[in-house]
């Protein structure tokens, strides 16, 4: 973040598509729909937009904050910095007032007088009445004036940014579809903002959005939405879950869209369960049991799940059965940080429990990966019998992101893995619930009820034979255990491949990343390479680590690897599963709850290959 | 236990029930308890119930927890497939299971310990639920298999094998699930499978959340004198509500009974509850009743037996929660998969 | 184990005080007393012993083995193989005699002739009509006759290795003392069995035990009862814990101990309180709540437990509540092998919880360690402010280990650590509880109740600043995280060090190991120096790793680790903590559940060095 | 809930109680709570029962698991130690926070979810020890800090803010507590201060479990018509058995009381409680009685207050385990450890 001057000769900030608003508020205030609406507004414009929810782990009364990047480039990671502050809440006057770019504008509520508030001779003062505006609304009670206000800032800012009129009235008709009344005290609401910028704030801000053409057909959505859709695609029909931020919306998507998308017309039958059950642990065992029974079953959690989830999940690798989690990653340790952003569950869930294990986990760069890889997880999960962690964090799952529409391909198939069925046990295929046949080290099972008197078996978390006989011999466990280490070699031939890519000229220097940082990892490169900086990157999708990534770090000398926790959890899997010398490593680590942003990638870099540029100078 | 395997040979007049399996078919494993161990006379029980109820073993899914009492569905229903889950927590993965495939019947074997200490919460909301099984709590006060420290059921001031006396209060599960809605409530005794049979049986043809308690002595650690979960104990203080003559839709009764003395259930599946009252002030419909009648006895120290509570026209979690008839895990793509064509209208939601 | 000839030119094999004698039994059948009395005799010879329990995890009937080790030179790991096996369980009797070394020796009940049993021509049977004996009892019942059938192979075993008659009156006397009826019934049956063996198979055995003084006054106990009575010793009054197997001696051993010591003798009153909790969960949760209200607090327990305490441990670590967590290992993962060994809870306990943790570990190498660093851990988890796992073994914890006595030193107190008193608060000390004012990142505390207007604190697992007030600012939180960083840094510096052994020759060869497998690699690294295999050894004693760790890895072009599970986790820690090139590592992994041997050791060091030997030879 | 933070200066004025302490002595950081929430009004009795017990906040210390309930704790008695702990799971905190200390006053508090949903189990064990302590759960139906999902103690057939209907059997809190042996059992609501205060004031003079439920309605997202823990409902079906005067040893007692219409409970510490019965038929003696009381009323949908069971001479853990008078956590290293001659004639026991 710039620091403020007081320098009074700074030029007000001049921008066209390119700028930050930043909105601050009180929370419960109802401000959350209009700055929604106010990022839409920009989308109807053709100007891409990102946009992401700063919001505490209470429910009334205190400091939130909408931060909308407006990107006519279409850069979708945060920028860093705010060109233009809304600044609704007292409480947090001052350090919103910091946080404005030098030359940036701030726009509040001038009803009363500015008097003992901090200022900055370089921020332009946006004063709107707003309360004073909104008493002027006949026949509302003060609950709604109170929301109202939220409203006539949007109509001021339309004016100021220079927004076509149609574009919102088309939004607010849209969200208050049915009730007229409250269209037209909207309208109303949007008309005395803008009218108010227009005739007292005409030429202060030189802020713009022009109507532009980048948007295309791109859909808005969050990753939770996304991936609660994905699971209704991949077939699963049990989701078990406990609530907690940020994951409850996956769970909540599952249950809105298994409504429209999932109930027998005729019938009007659930073709799904979901069970909100008393815990965690409660919920992962509901998990197993369906995927043991033959049903696609996932649950969607965060840290503090991952972490009462750990016995079961040696029982699901050990007893080899399918199961899926979402690991809707928060800030940790602990309650942590449960609104703020943090990729810092992997070395958990990556060897999770006690004893020897090692975990297939997925991740995600967004929306459109979260639908896919949602979908994909159930399949993986079948085919290699063992959980599959669809890693994701808050800034994916609980933001909406621009994305390209979800696509589906009819042709696909769900791959339900080695399943034996009656007519294969009838026709003499022998049945051993853990003998490797087919030497990709997966063994076939059967689902209860399959057979009258073939192919049952006695699952168990204690150590057995082959043949899933109870055993404490010592040569039937170890070749249990080491079929295992074997399966997981066979998981890196099916799991998603890591995306290459290299930069225009060819480079000693190399970038691993994953996960929500790929947008801001995205604009990073191309920044670098603008200064001259040639960087290959590499953005993991699954552990485990398929050849590629071997490679991808051995062709390089130095290889960043941007992670957002603090003790670079994935740089030590990388060290151990790929046998790495550390030393190659150079971890970036950001890791305050706040997404991570172009800025601090590109500057980290940027510094540490000068350094380096220059010790091989001197 | 003995360590020579029974011969496999099944001799041609094993008697055959009515789908064609003989007692045989629904044995297990040898037992590895010690010899005498309560848990062994109800798996014992548990075979002659499904083999007279003339359950296919294949449509019966068996799951447990972890224990003495929760190795034993290795020992019974060899043709079941079986589930050991983790300590305590068999409830949740016999309640997906359940959602999985309401089709099959499925039995959750668990103990004392197993049961009312570290699975406590998830025994109650499993029970509150109403899923549809039949959960055995092979109840012998201590923890067996760790070596005999006092479980959660131990009487306040009953002595444990080493000497040492119980403070805690007990928790009494049957009381619990009572208070929790189960719509199915009986306690038993391991050495009374006159009693318990039937109990089996009406349990199992009951749809809903079925708890039994069943006191099942451990012979190693907590059957002396001074244990409240003792053979004698038991014995001496069994007090016995009702009795059961569990009769099938295809049947003819043909015992008969004194007038007034029996109460005729009648479940969902047709099959036909005798019930010959032994205390004719009992009444197994008035769940606050049963509690009351419990709390009294227990400050006596008596054992309340027998059928305690049942709610004949259950319904279960499935029919809350309205689940697809056909069973989830057999759904197939085309049912689950709405396709490209729905996917191009949600897109346009998010536009 | 070697390969039985079918050679009926080998020779018996002849030794005197080096040899093993294995027990193989059926649980229940009470040859456990039978069995350890065996050894104790062998110690009352003078002569140093080792005993291992391979029991079933099961109450009766199963098969379980009692391994005995004499040896003169006074090697206390497992050798591997048997040169005398009791074979007292039919179902394992093929498996038993399999395992006798070449020319080794099997004692049976000859009460029946055997018939279908298979037999090597190279085993020197040793038959003793057992049964027939016992029914020579007069007033005895079935019962008992089978458990002095124990008694009387007891007695002729005394006589085929030549104990002296005196010794094992003795100590029936004392096991049975004041029982004058069962010590005259138990000297009469090992009178029978030494009478049979006398006459019956003089000279037969070449195995002899004789009288030597290399016992002193070393004393013979398991690592749990040493560990519960370092808990007494190191000022522990609160314990909560939950059974399981192999960690619940650890806690009968303190209830023990405490009943004995700690008992006010006037008032009868107790100054401990133990809590058999309901599950591991509750058991961690008032270890917590205990030592956050200034009690020493600790629970003991196995792998599922730790993966059950996962949540709890994170709150600990972040809000810095001291706890003593030891963890007995067992075979992994899930319920596994329970009554087998293992160190496979390393990473987990070491990145114990989702987010960011590190916790502290310290690896007693037997029952002294078990002793001093059970009272050490109190002081660490004061000082540190941090839960401090004791990570132990079946083997350690379940195995009697013959040792030195323990010692305590009267000069030494007991350290709390920071914490700040009324007195302090009156003298204007300011409080600030997670405010870094000494620069050694560990801040001060209070304990609930010390003073009516100062000091207070609110103890949270959210985000907080210095003054643990609740706090959202990422740079509160990151500032609080780094602290725990530096604690743990300093950590370093009180953690006991590693312990050095450098080879006769200078070497370019290194080896690693911790815990349990240290007596067996005491012996391997004799052995590989008799054959002039030079490897420097460093024994981990803690993490973090202090200095000398790294140091010792540098100075060594390649390290052995030597660790008893599957994914080499210890390893990994290594790698990670000391940022050193995986591929300087060997590791050498046992964990089938039987405690690793010296020959494992000494095979696996000698072949891979003799392989590099040739490669440099080529 | 206002960010204008409070002037800490005192009014000179301020009534202070017998140890020396004012009103706002007792209190803590503004609440971050929605306005009007439940939960407010029983952080309000607390300080209000605290200054009238005089009772000094440094001997004091609050305990709680997550929840918007549970953050209660940091808004009342800022002057005492407080522990949040992880999400349902405070009884076990609380438990060996009393083990190291028996002369705080321990108060634990909770929400619904946190202590009949993920808590139960250690609700229920910490119960049956009969630990020292008030637990308070403050009870609105619903998931608040997660934005309103049903708990287990919502009524079956309720209905959410989003219009779906409970199918679930509720936990009934009080019930269970009785059923585990609790020795004080409360309820009351957070709408009335007037029957609220004086329980509190029993509850922290009771020695052993003391268990309050609290119903706080949850203005934000429970609070509708359908919800049966709505202020309204709570209202109309508000049943209270009793009224109590708590009576400190030190006051003289100055009501006098129509003959028959009260009942006197002693208390350890000497203080009186006078109990007038609203329901005559009422006996807080009788726990099975209770019980069956409030399985009969909750059929009728009426929500059972007051005091609904009460043992004064019961005894707690520390009572059970015979734990020094002394609090564990000051015991010195002479008393704790016995020294190297000791271990001496120790060393000789394992020769
Ligand atoms: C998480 C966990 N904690 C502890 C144990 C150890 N353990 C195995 S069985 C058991 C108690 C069994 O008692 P109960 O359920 O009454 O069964 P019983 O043996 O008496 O039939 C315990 C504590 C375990 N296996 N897992
Ligand atoms: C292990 C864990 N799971 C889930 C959550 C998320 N969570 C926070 S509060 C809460 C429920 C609180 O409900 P209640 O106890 O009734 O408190 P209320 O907010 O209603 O007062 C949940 C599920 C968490 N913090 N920790
Ligand atoms: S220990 Fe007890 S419960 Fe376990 S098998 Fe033996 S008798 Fe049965
Ligand atoms: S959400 Fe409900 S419980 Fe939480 S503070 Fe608001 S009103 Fe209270
Ligand atoms: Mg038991
Ligand atoms: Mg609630």
């Amino acid at each position: 973040m710039s620091q403020p001057s007081t320098a009074s000769a700074t030029k007000p900030i001049a921008d066209t598509n390119d700028f930050v608003v930043k909105f601050a508020n009180v929370n419960g205030s109802g401000s959350a729909s209009a700055n929604e609406l106010f990022a839409r507004a920009v989308l109807r414009m053709g100007v891409p937009v990102c946009s992401r929810n700063i919001f505490p782990s209470n429910i009334q009364g205190l400091p939130t904050w909408y931060e909308v990047r407006v990107s006519g480039e279409g850069w979708l990671g945060r920028r860093g910095g705010v060109d233009l502050m809304v600044a609704m809440n007292p409480q947090t006057w001052n350090k919103d007032l910091a946080e404005i770019e030098q030359g940036g504008y701030l726009l509040y509520d001038s009803t009363k007088p500015l008097t003992s508030q901090k200022l900055r001779e370089d921020v332009t003062l946006l004063g709107v009445p707003l309360t004073q505006l909104s008493n002027t609304l006949e026949g509302t009670i003060p609950r709604e004036r109170q929301l109202l206000k939220n409203v006539i800032y949007l109509g001021a800012l339309s004016a100021l940014l220079g927004f076509e009129a149609a574009v919102v009235e088309e939004l607010i008709g849209r969200q208050f579809k049915g009730k007229d009344k409250l269209i037209k005290l909207n309208l109303r609401a949007v008309e005395l903002g803008h009218d108010y910028a227009t005739k007292n704030l005409a030429g202060k801000c030189h802020l713009k959005v022009a109507r532009a053409d980048k948007v295309g057909d791109r859909i808005f959505i969050s990753g939770n939405d996304a991936a609660g859709l994905g699971a209704v695609y991949g077939g699963a029909t049990v989701c078990a879950w406990y609530p907690i931020t940020p994951s409850t919306s996956v769970a909540e998507a599952f249950t809105k869209h298994c409504k429209k998308l999932r109930v027998d017309p005729v019938t009007k039958e659930n073709k799904f369960a979901i069970i909100q059950a008393e815990d965690e642990i409660a919920a992962i065992g509901m998990v197993l049991g369906a995927n043991w029974n033959g049903a696609r079953a996932f649950t969607a959690t965060s840290g503090p799940g991952i972490s009462l989830m750990q016995e079961f999940f040696g029982l699901a690798y050990y007893a080899e059965v399918p199961a899926v989690v979402f690991d809707i990653q928060r800030g940790g340790p602990s309650t942590g940080m449960p609104t703020r952003t943090q990729q810092s569950d992997i070395l958990l869930a990556a060897y999770a429990s006690h004893g020897d294990t090692k975990q297939v986990m997925i991740f995600p760069k967004g929306p459109n990966e979260a639908f896919e890889f949602s979908a994909l997880s159930f399949d993986l999960a079948e085919r290699l019998q063992t959980p599959v962690f669809v890693m994701m964090d808050l800034d994916i799952g609980m933001n909406d992101w621009l994305v390209e529409p979800l696509k589906w391909d009819d042709a696909r198939q769900y791959d339900r893995g080695k399943v034996m069925t009656a007519e294969e046990l009838d026709g003499g295929k022998t049945f051993a619930r853990y003998l490797d046949v087919d030497g990709d080290a997966i063994p076939w099972r059967t689902i209860p009820g399959t057979h009258p008197n073939k192919g049952t078996f006695f699952t168990r978390g204690s150590s057995h034979n082959a043949y899933a006989v109870y055993s404490e011999e010592g040569k039937d466990y170890t070749e249990v255990m080491q079929r295992l280490l074997r399966k997981f070699e066979t998981a890196k031939t099916m799991v998603p491949g890591p995306i290459r890519h290299d930069a225009k000229a060819a480079t000693r220097w190399g970038a691993i990343y994953f996960g929500s940082t790929s947008v801001a990892m995205d604009e990073a490169s191309a920044k670098l390479e603008a200064q001259g900086l040639m960087v290959d990157t590499l953005r993991l999708r699954a552990f485990p680590f398929s050849d590629e990534v071997v490679d991808f770090i051995n062709a390089h000398d130095q290889v960043f690897v941007i992670e957002q926790n603090r003790d670079a959890q994935m740089q030590k899997l990388l060290v151990n599963e790929c046998t790495i010398d550390p030393v190659k490593f150079i971890s970036l680590l950001h890791y305050d709850g706040a997404p991570i942003t172009a800025r601090f990638i590109t500057s980290a870099i940027a510094e540490r290959m000068s350094v380096t540029r220059k010790e091989a100078a001197e | 236990m003995t360590y020579i395997a029974k011969p496999k040979f099944q001799h041609p007049g094993l008697k055959k029930n009515t789908v064609g399996y003989t007692h045989r078919d629904y044995e297990g494993r040898i037992s590895t308890l010690c010899a005498g161990c309560g848990h062994d006379s109800i798996s014992a029980a548990l075979i002659e119930t499904f083999f007279e109820l003339a359950i296919e073993p294949h449509r019966v899914a068996k799951l447990s927890g972890i224990g003495c009492s929760s190795k034993t569905p290795d020992y019974f229903l060899g043709q079941s497939h079986g589930f050991n889950a983790v300590h305590g927590r068999m409830p949740s993965v016999l309640t997906g299971a359940n959602l999985a495939n309401r089709d099959l019947i499925y039995l959750g074997v668990s103990g004392d310990g197993d049961s009312a200490s570290i699975g406590l919460g998830q025994f109650a909301h499993c029970v509150r639920r109403g899923v549809n099984m039949v959960y055995i709590c092979e109840n012998n006060g201590v923890y067996g298999l760790t070596k005999g420290q006092f479980s959660a059921t131990a009487d306040k001031g009953s002595k444990s094998k080493a000497g040492g006396l119980n403070s805690d209060s007990p928790i009494d599960l049957v009381s619990l699930a009572l208070l929790l809605g189960a719509t199915f409530v009986a306690r038993s005794f391991s050495g009374d499978k006159k009693q318990l049979v039937p109990i089996l049986k009406a349990a199992f043809t009951h749809e809903g959340s079925a708890v039994i308690d069943v006191i099942s002595p451990c012979v190693q650690f907590n059957n002396h004198v001074g244990s409240t979960k003792s053979f004698d104990f038991v014995r001496e203080h069994n007090d016995a509500v009702n009795r059961i003559d569990f009769i099938t839709p295809r049947d003819e009764i043909t015992v008969d009974y004194a007038p007034g003395t029996v109460e005729t259930v009648t479940q969902h599946d047709g099959s036909i509850l005798k019930l010959s009252k032994l205390d004719p002030a009992y009444d197994p419909h008035d769940r606050a009743a049963a509690m009351a009648y419990l709390a009294e006895k227990a400050k006596a120290g008596e054992v309340v037996t027998g059928l305690l509570y049942i709610e004949e026209d259950a319904e279960d979690l499935h029919a809350h929660i309205n689940t697809a008839h056909t069973p989830l895990n057999k759904l197939a793509e085309k049912d689950l998969c709405p396709g490209s064509t729905a996917l191009e209208a949600i897109n346009e939601e998010y536009r």
